[in-house]
């Protein structure tokens, strides 16, 4: 055993990091959240470039997937730079279509995924999940009804998120891509990977908003001092970090897990989702509390982080359908 | 020990609630935070102001109905119950008036209060400055003594409504000898469009412009817009901070009302055998009518001639982290429709809730982070030692 | 409206404080536990002397009540001083009887119950509730199930509980006493007395960790200063003492409901029961980390508070069968 | 990255499961926290020594098997999963041992570490004093230096097990003209029968003497039972807190096997659809196999040749709550038995859960308050500025 991430992994996070340190993904954000899909797009491509799109694809579609450990690696800098678009739907719309097994449909979409040319919306269409993320920015939504699964016809209007990057979308119409009785295990298939990958870009989300409150903490004076020489802002930070910790090998046990096949995937999925969900919404707390009204404002970078939590804790699983889902006796 | 309303008190709320459901709008206004939603409320607190609902515990010269403070807790249970829209005047109602009461001269009184009172000038607060938040003894903003008046420069930030209101209020550093912080400074009412003056809006968490930025150029402002003595701002501004300001900053009414609607949504939309989201409703429903009591036995001892000092710090520990319960409770039970922004077209409630959200947000931080109040708590109510923290 | 105790509420109070504060009710409390009651008997006869156990019994039966604003301030201070046994019991054995308006039953007893010269378990026996308090120490024994109110021939074996005051029978056999459509409504009355009380000792008993902490930290040094300036340690007290504050009031509005026979006092003493049980416990949470090691002890008086906490939380009203009533729509 | 075990790792689990599945006492034995249990707990270690399961990570000369830190969190996986009795030799073992590996003389660990892992000499540790509880430097009892040895003096309190135990070790003020507090110790062990020795029982929440205090009056030490040298006491101590002793201080089998307790608890005896208890006992069994993961890491970061410094305070807060939070779930799924004592005959699972509550509540005290932990969370992991707290 040897549960660290090895140094191929290190490298390729160390490397994502760096490249979107180098883009103005704020400015991305914010063009994506006003409707503009210029930005967000070329961050894509680059993301693409760095060969993350690929690790969801088969190698017999042109990707080098799928590796869900390399996905939860990669996914993890995607959240702490919070990058805007249906990246998680990507993945998981591809885990979709490998699993279809319906050769003409995946051979006709998965090389472009792979390639950052395509991308894609996914909902599982109920009443607890009526939104299709992105819906309008992305090249085909799909969209899975019991053992049905649609290419939509047209997004529909657009819904604002809490996070103003999220672009909530009820899709409609369209064609029957897929139908029998194996769609509904594909699509719980690749609802694992979207939470696993959900998880991964809350727990990136949160060691952001963690360590730029730190960052914050340490210069901003008050009364004469860093405001983080207060014993109480050091301790909430130091919870927030705990929370943050122990939500990481939650999350690589379980893509190993759902590398595996492990008959418990479905269970440690849920658990990394739930842990890591509530340790970015602990985090984004912190971060507001601490930056006291700054936080508060829009204009910070930092909100666009901040308010990315809360939706991201829900999406692919809320925590009470986790905590269910841990206790559930199948797999 | 009682609980009992008078008749006077009780006919005052027959009153209040009759003016309520003949004029609250059906359609709830748009955001206050929003210029559209700004002159709507405006209108609305003339409306209050011409049956002279605006200011009720304010003396009758001024607009008000002279209402003890049991009959103000009334009038804002039944003005929250009723759904009315959110207080445009709120800061200068709040914050500035006790202080002219205070400290302000008859001329000052007669002269603010009553357009106060109309909703004809909107006030916002100019406390904050960049490395002046919590420490609010470290301001820089100064006041230079000219002829007949004061000079004001500087910069002030997240003063609430500045983005639209029409003056403003603050302290500013006019005696740089004094020999400590929180001496020297002078309390000041200023335009917000006189020269001199720019305001920049800063959005909030939902995109609002809540807040502004001020910058101030040399802005002058006559003598006669001083309250208090020129250097004892200080004494001014801390002098109603803590009395009725603590128990009234926010009104159980609103709470109750949130907690209310919170119990009809979870009665209608969620399933009653999640004991996990009924408790944290059950909480709300018990901390809003906690808060509700508390504030009744504090206006009991304020009716008896004692003082809610450093109590008030509990009551805003309190309510902040009660509202940001209610409010993600709130966001659960909607499920999906949670997530949406209040100006969403299938945002729940008109987006109320998100917005609702939102607000709370800010509670723990604004009017003394909760890290000071719980200072405070522990050094002026249980007795702890001050050391450095 | 004035919402505050009144004077001559608040020197019922302080007297009840100052004469328990002289008596050794450690050693009380102790003794009982060993099954020892004399102590707590000679306490029990100094309170009933007090006039407390009167305010449980109406005057036609030598009482002064029933007054449950004045019970839950007494009961507030036998709280905060931890006196052990069936104190809340046979006040609500009281309510029980004189409710049930059975004379003789009635007569027989209540004028020894305000005396002080009896003392009453009384058990609404269930699956959740399947112990009497002290029985094997009460000179009565009520259980009561469904339409019937029986006297217990015995207590039954004792079985100790994490509080070692609190001594757990299963009472057994009997006669009965009364049956009929009117016992359940009469015992329904009589539990929202107990769970009043239970409330109000809650109260008291936080209210104390709370000031014995305080008392200790002030004092006690560590790293060259007193424990109590470190912002950690001064922020956990004054959540403590959040808690505290807004309970009180609502154990004040739910006696003024039940005195005024009010249709919501179900609900609001339930919310009180719930507020002060949790506030309690956070209490006594606080004043076992505060004190350290040495909290952990038996030796420590304390810990006979610290121990309190968690069955009176429970006792008379779980924090979920609180919540859950309150939220009920009947009154 | 993986969680794979290799075939002798799984031998060695096999083996280890096999041996238990024999020798676990069918009946709990009683509260090793007694006399009576304290001696049937001694009986164990001489059981498990007798195969060479007392210590398995120590070298075959001393009784141990060799096994890797992974083969020893295998073992501890099995062992608690087996429902095996609590260790009465933990503090000697998990304590004292380590500090012999890397400060004891040779002569040293072959005479103290072979009847330890017998179970023939239980050690208790004596580090606090009334006024040096977390602040460890404040430590008062003297050594005082004699013809070859030392002797001591003072007082020590909070020695966990010392009422029934044999010998204690600890640190002693030797060179009091050292210019810092946490200069001048000596690490010491000492008989706990030795004349001037009075050994005082001290009971826990539960009335158990898991303590004592030692009262030492020139109490004579031999120079070779000096740990290290002398006046280095401190750093011999601290060398040893930080690495694997953080991560094994409290192993994850422990949480696993009560984790999977609490599960069959709720499954059998709990209502399915009181989401209230359902997510508390999901957030146990999150939380146990989030301790065990996070150990796993830590244990791979070792056996790269990596260090576990401050990362230890992040496993000692989250295992401590998570001890508690799974408690307290459990005496709530309990109901009415919840709160019988454990010794109480009608007390669930011969009272394991009540003893595990109490046992649960001192981890945020002892081994560095959870307060501490925070401070060197935030000062250490995160870089903030040490201050005056």
């Amino acid at each position: 055993m040897r549960f660290l991430p090895d140094d191929a992994q290190r490298d390729f996070a160390r490397s994502l990091d760096a490249m979107l340190g180098a883009q103005d993904t704020p400015s991305a954000i914010r063009a994506w959240a006003a409707g503009d899909q210029g930005p967000g797009r070329a961050l894509w491509a680059r993301i693409a470039d760095a060969g993350v799109l690929a690790l969801a694809v088969p190698e017999r579609h042109d990707g080098l997937g799928p590796l869900p450990v390399e996905l939860a690696v990669a996914f993890t800098e995607l959240g702490r730079h919070a990058v805007p678009g249906p990246l998680v739907e990507t993945a998981a719309a591809a885990a979709l279509l490998t699993a279809l097994d319906d050769r003409p449909a995946a051979a006709e979409r998965l090389p472009a995924v792979a390639a950052g040319k395509t991308a894609v919306s996914l909902c599982p269409l109920s009443p607890a999940t009526p939104y299709a993320l992105d819906a309008d920015a992305a090249d085909a939504v799909l969209v899975v009804e019991g053992d049905t699964v649609r290419l939509a016809a047209s997004a529909g209007p657009v819904q604002r998120s809490a996070d103003p990057a999220r672009r909530l979308a009820r899709p409609r119409g369209g064609t029957v891509l897929a139908q029998g009785p194996g769609v509904a295990a594909a699509a719980a298939r690749a609802a694992e990977l979207a939470s696993l990958l959900t998880a991964a870009q809350s727990l990136g989300l949160g060691r952001a908003l963690l360590e730029r409150t730190v960052a914050y903490v340490r210069q901003r004076t008050q009364f004469g001092v860093p405001v983080g020489s207060f014993q109480a802002v050091k301790h909430r930070l130091a919870d927030t970090l705990v929370a943050l910790e122990f939500a990481e090998p939650l999350l690589h046990a379980a893509a190993l897990g759902l590398a595996d096949g492990a008959p418990s995937a479905g269970r440690d999925v849920a658990a990394a989702k739930v842990t890591a969900g509530e340790a970015a919404c602990r985090a984004a707390r912190t971060a507001l509390q601490l930056h006291g009204a700054v936080g508060y404002t829009e204009e910070l970078d930092l909100s666009l982080w901040i308010r990315k939590a809360r939706p991201l804790r829900d999406a692919w699983g809320t925590p009470a359908a986790c905590r269910a889902r841990v206790l559930a006796g199948d797999g | 020990m009682d609980l009992d309303f008078t008749a006077a008190e009780n006919a005052f709320r027959a009153e209040a609630r009759a003016w309520l459901d003949a004029h609250v709008p059906a359609v709830p206004l748009p955001s206050l935070e929003t210029a559209e939603g700004f002159a709507a409320h405006r209108e609305w607190e003339r409306t209050l102001s011409a049956d002279r609902w605006s200011v009720v515990s304010w003396a009758e010269e001024y607009g008000g109905r002279d209402a003890s403070l049991l009959e103000w807790l009334i009038f804002e249970e039944e003005y929250y119950a009723a759904g009315a829209p959110g207080r445009v005047s709120q800061n200068g109602i709040s914050l500035l008036a006790p202080t002219l009461f205070e400290h302000g001269s008859r001329e000052q009184c007669s002269r603010v209060l009553p357009p106060m009172a109309r909703g004809e000038v909107i006030w916002a607060q100019a406390w904050s400055e960049p490395e002046a938040g919590s420490d609010l003894a470290a301001l820089r903003s100064t006041a230079e003594r000219t002829d007949g008046g004061w000079l004001l420069s500087g910069q002030k930030t997240w003063s609430s409504r500045a983005a639209f209101a029409d003056r403003a209020f603050g302290l500013f550093r006019s005696h740089p000898e004094a020999d400590r912080p929180h001496r020297g400074l002078t309390y000041l009412m200023f335009p917000l469009d006189a020269d001199g003056v720019t305001v920049r809006p800063v959005g909030r968490l939902d995109g609002k412009p809540a807040f502004a930025e001020l910058f101030l150029d040399r802005v002058f402002v006559p003598d006669e817009d001083v309250i208090g003595e020129p250097g004892q701002g200080w004494k001014v501004a801390m002098s109603t901070a803590g009395n009725e300001r603590g128990l009234t900053l926010r009104s159980p009414g609103r709470f109750l009302a949130a907690a209310a609607r919170l119990t009809a949504l979870w009665r209608t939309g969620a399933d009653p055998s999640d004991t996990a989201l009924r408790d944290r409703v059950a909480d709300a429903v018990i901390g809003a009518r906690a808060h509700q009591l508390f504030t009744f036995a504090g206006a009991s001892r304020i009716a008896d001639g004692g003082a809610i000092g450093a109590e008030s710090s509990l009551n805003k520990v309190f309510w902040s982290e009660l509202d940001i319960a209610l409010h993600e409770t709130a966001l659960d039970l909607l499920g999906p429709y949670g997530e949406l922004a209040d100006e969403a077209g299938e945002a729940p409630a008109h987006g109320s809730w998100a917005e609702g959200h939102t607000f709370s947000l800010a509670g723990p931080i604004y009017a003394g982070t909760n890290e000071i109040q719980r200072d405070i708590i522990a050094e002026r109510l249980l007795g702890l030692p001050k050391g450095r923290r």
